[in-house]
């Protein structure tokens, strides 16, 4: 049975609000990043009602939400479009359907590994993670990073909980088993 | 002449109906001509809202099997809100026709349009078959007894 | 007055939000009680992976919390406010998630019981700093800049799209406020450090709005804020406006020195306007 | 039960030609019949409607002395009324009697033979047991007052005034602001047709005015409705004028000399200044001034003027003048309070009330109207014709944040203004939609004519209005964002002037009103019709009725068919004269009430009160429809519907039982 058969969004909480959607476009004239994306929000919504369910499992345009929130505080049929933004982007990552070449999931990877081995977020350090995979990006940091070290507002040490093994755990038990064809 | 009950069990039902909507449909699936099992006796209401508790009660009690409510489709109400006020009650009625003995399956509420001849007649003959199903009712057996 | 403080990861190094924070709490005597060994909330990034662990990342704070007896948690991170608001709106709404939730802190050795008001240090000193008593700063114009996540989603500390509150603050601590409408317009958070090129137009824009409305200092009430809009000018010439956070106003506005609010960790320094007479 | 009222009941069973027998064995139901207690005869006929049929009927009660009949044939809705004339010839009352419907329900339906005819017989049965019970019931006739109050005197109001007046009738029209007019009086064009707003108007003012059968109460609000159908008493509250209305000239030199001159007009949406002695319009009806006690030099402040009265010439001034209060008898009443405009100030991302160049649909209309504060010149507030103006859509409607339906007019308004601004300034346009709703005749036509005129419209909701400025050449504009969704596409358009088509909410009051009336108000705050498809002026108040946007958001066309056709309801009831009282209505038992008010909870007409003397609650025979709502709510069983009387109802399953 090929996945788009069924709906992988389907255990969304509130996803049944994406039904009220009239695609007015004020979620995406609202969104500082909707040039971005491939997909305006409403899009995804539409896309999910014919049961484009690929479509939207590939679609970049979670990735590139900056959870600003103005879209949800704007929209005429209250449907909590962040959320849904970020609930899209659990199941993505759950089906490992991010886009190959996309650099936000490769962040958000570096962003909780970096949590996950101390518990805090060290700049430096999930600059360093995500620099492996896109080395470029951080090279073009380097001039930045130098003032930032100038003014004594760049931490080069990893910040850390007393105990990070119970983050790591804490991360253990909260793990969703991947779902394997 | 206590019919056997088991082998021709024949079961008794009464239907109180608003007269603007499921009445009407009655009437319609009359003249269309839609047949259905001719164990329901009608009573004609002017609405769902002016049902008195007591004459459920009282038809268990006088041996129907089952007690059939057809009213108007909310929103439809001939006096605006005396189906939902009806609807409202139900719950309550259940509960004191179980407190009797009598399964809260035998009592069922529908909306029928007046224009919903054909829907009566499912209606009542889907009504007749889970009463069927369901067997005589308690009180049957009181008053044998 | 007492409160109990979550800084989160982007505190310790920004420019000088930690030092006017202290100095200021100092002055009014508010005693800060940083969570002991808080971590990181999770940020944006956690919900988008696991809304589970992004509400158990959250909440272990309020376990924390709960054992050193506060009602309240106070941050001065935008990002850090509505994560750890969203996951208290979560926990309130959802048992089955409070009830996941609270065995995963159980295995770690925490309880939660209840789940405290998350508040931003905004209100904390809109409460405690004193009216101006000084014209010294009158003639100092300064341009607010709310950020989107503390007045969105919630809308409960003022209207989500253009608040007022901080305005009437700097006005009653002694600012010449000037009001433009660039309040809560985004500066691309997070995405901003990677996306740099696309995202740059967004803090230009509202660097360029408050400059033309007549500011001649930023202040902000968020970490992300503050670095986003202060270092897209290092690479722009004009407009260039020292962007503060409200600490380093409210420290100024107590009769504290520029050097003990950290002011001159800024990238586009402030001492040109705050020199003048 | 006294011996000669021992029940003789005649029961009569149809053949209806083929349609009940052979299916029902009917000589078999008679026979059965007749060997019921209290039978006195059972017949069977080929057919019961007929004349001879009738004749039967009524020569067995004179002969036999019957006083109960049944008749088994077709359905009540029916042939009752027949029946029920035939018994009322033979000098009984026609509720004692009553009918099984042995057709619809048996002999259609049922396919054995035999299985009907004992249907047939349980259900005559019924009957018989039913009947039994019956009691002799009255109907009531009341006269009705030949008089009509209408509420609101804008273009719903006024046509109903007008239609009922020019029947012959004695209409009082009671409106709240010192001017007959409404909305439609502050309008310059009105679309499709495009015709001018006060060219219609004014003579249609003039002849309210004029109309020997109105009595107009302008500056005046509707105090106290008591009665029922027929019989309202409602008393009027003449809010003081200041000015007698029979001295006063209608000159307008107490408005040149009056020295209060600042004060925002509400007629022009706050765009331009009245005095505090004022017309709201040059065209006002009538043309008699109100003064502003709250901004008056004397009234509200105590001090030193009297400019006004010292310069009217007929001494028509007169500060002491006090509220006055009349009384009608009103035989019907129609309710047009109207709508009005939806504040935009909460979808604070449209910048309403903080860009002066932000404007409502209505503050347009005054801006375009050529009695209005520019003359009718499209200006901004710095004097300068608009190069680009952008019209948004639907703020406020479609929004259930706001208001959860389409206001219906909106999309017709923004095309009018998109019109009148190309023609007026060749000012570039900008519609911004969710969708073009022009559902009305000629309505698709105008879409397409503005759209040939050149406006562009852009599909998508407005994120947002902003002064910020992307290029240094629009400082001083606004910047409209939004997506266009049909090229996904965010466009930022600098414009000089925004629209915003706000939608329509019930007028200020009308829940006051409502509850005056005793009307029941739709979530959205509208009033509830009797009938949302087959009774849409009729409201569940007896001889109250409804007319225009008070009932919901209507266009101008829709709201006048409606006023008269609300007249025509009216006219109706007041030409007949008189109301017949149902028969099948409730009746509380005072000995058994035990004043608990439940039922008059469960009323839906407001047609029980509460006697506090005798601490029981009384039903208004006028206002009861008989839905028996509160014989289901009555705990004493106290309440109950005539014709549906437990002993009734019960002694039918009863004998359906048997």
């Amino acid at each position: 049975m090929s996945q788009n058969d069924t709906n992988p969004f389907s255990a969304i909480a509130h996803l049944e609000s994406i039904k009220q959607c009239i695609q007015c476009g004020t979620c995406s004239g609202s969104c500082p990043l909707a040039d971005l994306m491939d997909h305006a929000p409403r899009e995804l919504f539409a896309l999910l009602r014919e049961g484009a369910f690929d479509e939207v499992l590939h679609s970049n345009t979670p990735w590139f939400c900056v959870s600003c929130y103005a879209c949800m505080v704007r929209c005429p049929r209250e449907i909590p479009v962040t959320d849904l933004m970020y609930a899209f982007k659990e199941v993505i990552t759950k089906q490992g359907t991010a886009p190959k070449n996309l650099k936000m999931p490769d962040m958000y990877q570096a962003f909780s590994h970096n949590i996950k081995e101390t518990g805090k977020v060290t700049e430096s350090q999930v600059m360093a993670r995500y620099g492996m995979k896109h080395p470029l990006d951080a090279l073009k940091n380097i001039p930045l990073a130098i003032k930032m070290q100038m003014r004594g507002r760049l931490e080069l040490k990893a910040q850390k909980v007393a105990d990070p093994k119970s983050i790591t755990r804490l991360f253990e038990l909260t793990e969703i088993p991947k779902d394997k064809p | 002449m206590v019919k056997s009950m088991s082998d021709d069990y024949q079961p008794k039902i009464i239907a109180l109906v608003c007269n603007w909507c499921t009445y009407t449909a009655a009437d319609l699936a009359g003249t269309s001509r839609l047949c259905y099992p001719s164990n329901i006796r009608m009573i004609r209401m002017m609405c769902t809202g002016m049902i008195d508790p007591k004459y459920i009660l009282k038809a268990f009690l006088d041996g129907a099997d089952g007690v059939f409510i057809g009213g108007c489709h909310p929103g439809d109400c001939h006096y605006i809100n005396g189906n939902l006020k009806f609807k409202k009650r139900m719950a309550g009625i259940e509960a004191i026709i179980s407190q009797f003995g009598f399964e809260e399956d035998r009592l069922r509420l529908r909306w029928i349009g007046a224009s919903e001849g054909p829907e009566f007649q499912h209606n009542m003959t889907d009504f007749i078959q889970t009463i069927q199903n369901m067997g005589p009712s308690p009180a049957k057996g009181l008053m044998v007894l | 007055m007492k409160i109990c403080f979550y800084p989160g990861c982007s505190f310790a190094t920004s420019a000088g939000y930690k030092e006017s924070t202290e100095a200021v709490c100092r002055k009014l005597n508010i005693e800060l009680n940083e969570i002991p060994d808080w971590n990181c909330c999770g940020a944006t990034v956690m919900f988008g992976e696991n809304k589970l662990r992004a509400t158990t990342l959250a909440a272990r704070h309020f376990a924390l919390v709960q054992t050193m007896g506060f009602e309240d948690l106070v941050t001065g991170c935008n990002a850090c406010y509505a994560t750890l608001r969203k996951a208290a709106r979560l926990l309130d709404r959802d048992r089955e998630l409070f009830q996941k939730t609270q065995e995963v802190l159980h295995n770690l050795g925490l309880e939660l019981d209840r789940i405290p008001k998350v508040r931003h240090l905004l209100e904390v000193l809109m409460e405690a700093m004193p009216d101006s008593t000084s014209d010294k700063y009158k003639t100092l114009s300064v341009g607010a800049y709310y950020g989107c996540q503390l007045t969105r989603p919630d809308q409960e500390l003022d209207k989500g799209w253009y608040p007022e509150i901080l305005e009437h603050f700097l006005a009653r601590i002694g600012f010449s406020v000037k009001e433009h409408s660039a309040r809560t317009q985004c500066c691309g958070a997070s995405h901003a450090v990677i996306y740099k090129n696309e995202c740059q137009g967004l803090s230009h824009r509202i660097i360029r709005e408050i400059a033309n409305k007549g500011a001649q200092v930023i202040t902000t009430v968020c970490p992300l804020c503050q670095f986003n809009l202060d270092q897209a000018q290092t690479q722009n010439n004009e407009p260039r406006l020292p962007v503060t956070y409200f600490t380093q106003l409210a420290g100024l506005a107590l009769g504290l020195a520029p050097a003990e609010l950290g002011l001159n960790k800024l990238l586009v320094s402030a001492d040109k306007v705050l020199t003048r007479p | 039960m006294t011996t000669q009222n021992k029940p003789k009941i005649g029961v009569y069973i149809c053949h209806c030609g083929m349609n009940i027998a052979p299916k029902v064995d009917v000589e078999e139901v008679a026979r059965y019949i007749q060997e019921l207690d209290h039978v006195t005869v059972a017949r069977d006929y080929k057919f019961m409607c007929s004349n001879p049929g009738q004749d039967m009927i009524i020569n067995d009660i004179k002969e036999l002395g019957l006083n109960r009949v049944v008749v088994a044939s077709c359905s009540p809705r029916m042939h009752e009324k027949t029946f029920r004339n035939a018994v009322r010839t033979a000098g009984l009352n026609p509720y004692y009697f009553q009918m099984a419907n042995i057709r619809e329900q048996v002999s259609w339906v049922t396919k054995d033979s035999q299985e009907a005819t004992e249907k047939a017989k349980s259900m005559v049965a019924a009957a018989v047991a039913r009947v039994f019970f019956h009691q002799p019931l009255d109907t009531r006739e009341v006269t009705v007052a030949k008089s009509v109050l209408v509420i609101g005197g804008g273009i719903a109001g006024m046509q109903a005034a007008l239609t009922s007046a020019n029947a012959g009738y004695q209409v009082s029209l009671v409106e709240r602001e010192p001017s007959i007019g409404g909305h439609m009086a502050k309008f310059d064009k009105t679309f499709p047709t495009l015709d001018c707003a006060a060219c219609i108007m004014t003579p249609k003012m003039v002849d309210v005015l004029q109309h020997p059968g109105i009595t107009l109460y302008t500056w005046s609000e509707v105090e106290k409705v008591e009665g029922f159908i027929g019989n309202f008493e409602v008393t009027v509250k003449k809010k003081p004028r200041y000015v007698d209305e029979k001295k006063c000239t209608g000159c307008g030199t107490c408005m040149q000399k009056c020295p209060t001159k600042k004060i925002l007009s509400e007629f022009n949406e706050g765009l331009s200044f009245r005095t505090a002695i004022y017309t709201p319009f040059p065209q006002a009806v009538p043309n008699v001034p109100v003064i502003d006690a709250t901004h008056c030099r004397v009234l509200g402040q105590n001090k030193k003027c009297g400019v006004c009265a010292k310069f009217c010439e007929t001494k028509a001034i007169d500060f002491d003048q006090k509220p006055e209060f009349v009384t009608l008898k009103i035989g019907a009443i129609i309710t047009a309070t109207g709508f009005q405009a939806v504040n935009p100030t909460s979808l604070e991302q449209y910048g309403y009330g903080r860009f002066p160049e932000v404007y409502t649909s209505m503050e347009f209309e005054r801006l375009n109207n050529a009695t209005g504060p520019t003359s009718g010149k499209v200006l901004m507030k710095n004097g300068m014709v608009p190069k680009r103006v952008a019209i948004i859509h639907c703020v406020g409607s479609r929004d259930t944040r706001h208001k959860k339906y389409c206001s219906r007019v909106c999309c017709m308004y923004s095309m009018k203004f998109a019109h009148l601004l190309r023609e007026k300034t060749g000012a570039e346009v900008w519609e911004f939609y969710i969708d073009i709703r022009s559902p009305g005749k000629l309505y698709e036509e105008f879409y397409n004519r503005v759209q040939e005129e050149g406006v562009r419209f852009i599909r998508g909701r407005v994120a947002e209005i902003t002064d910020m400025v992307e290029d240094p050449g629009d400082e001083g504009r606004l910047t409209v964002i939004a997506e266009s969704t049909l090229t996904r596409r965010t466009v930022r358009v600098p414009v000089d002037m925004v629209v915003l088509s706000v939608g329509l909410e019930p007028a200020r009051g009308s829940e006051d009103i409502g509850r005056l009336l005793g009307l029941s108000r739709d979530g959205d705050g509208w009033f509830n019709e009797l009938h949302a498809k087959l009774a849409p002026l009729a409201t569940p108040i007896n001889g109250i009725f409804l007319a225009g946007c008070c009932q919901g958001p209507k266009d101008i066309p829709d709201t006048v068919a409606q006023a008269m056709g609300a007249a025509g309801e009216a006219i109706a009831l007041l030409a007949k004269g008189i109301v017949t009282t149902q028969a099948e209505i409730s009746r509380i038992d005072p000995d058994l009430c035990s004043g608990c008010k439940s039922c008059i909870e469960s009323c839906t007409y407001s047609a029980i009160r509460f006697d506090e003397a005798r601490k029981v609650a009384v039903v208004n025979e006028a206002l009861c429809m008989g839905c028996g709502s509160c014989a289901a709510a009555c705990p004493s069983s106290a309440a109950g519907v005539k014709h549906f009387t437990d002993k009734q109802v019960m002694g039918e399953i009863e004998a359906l039982l048997m």
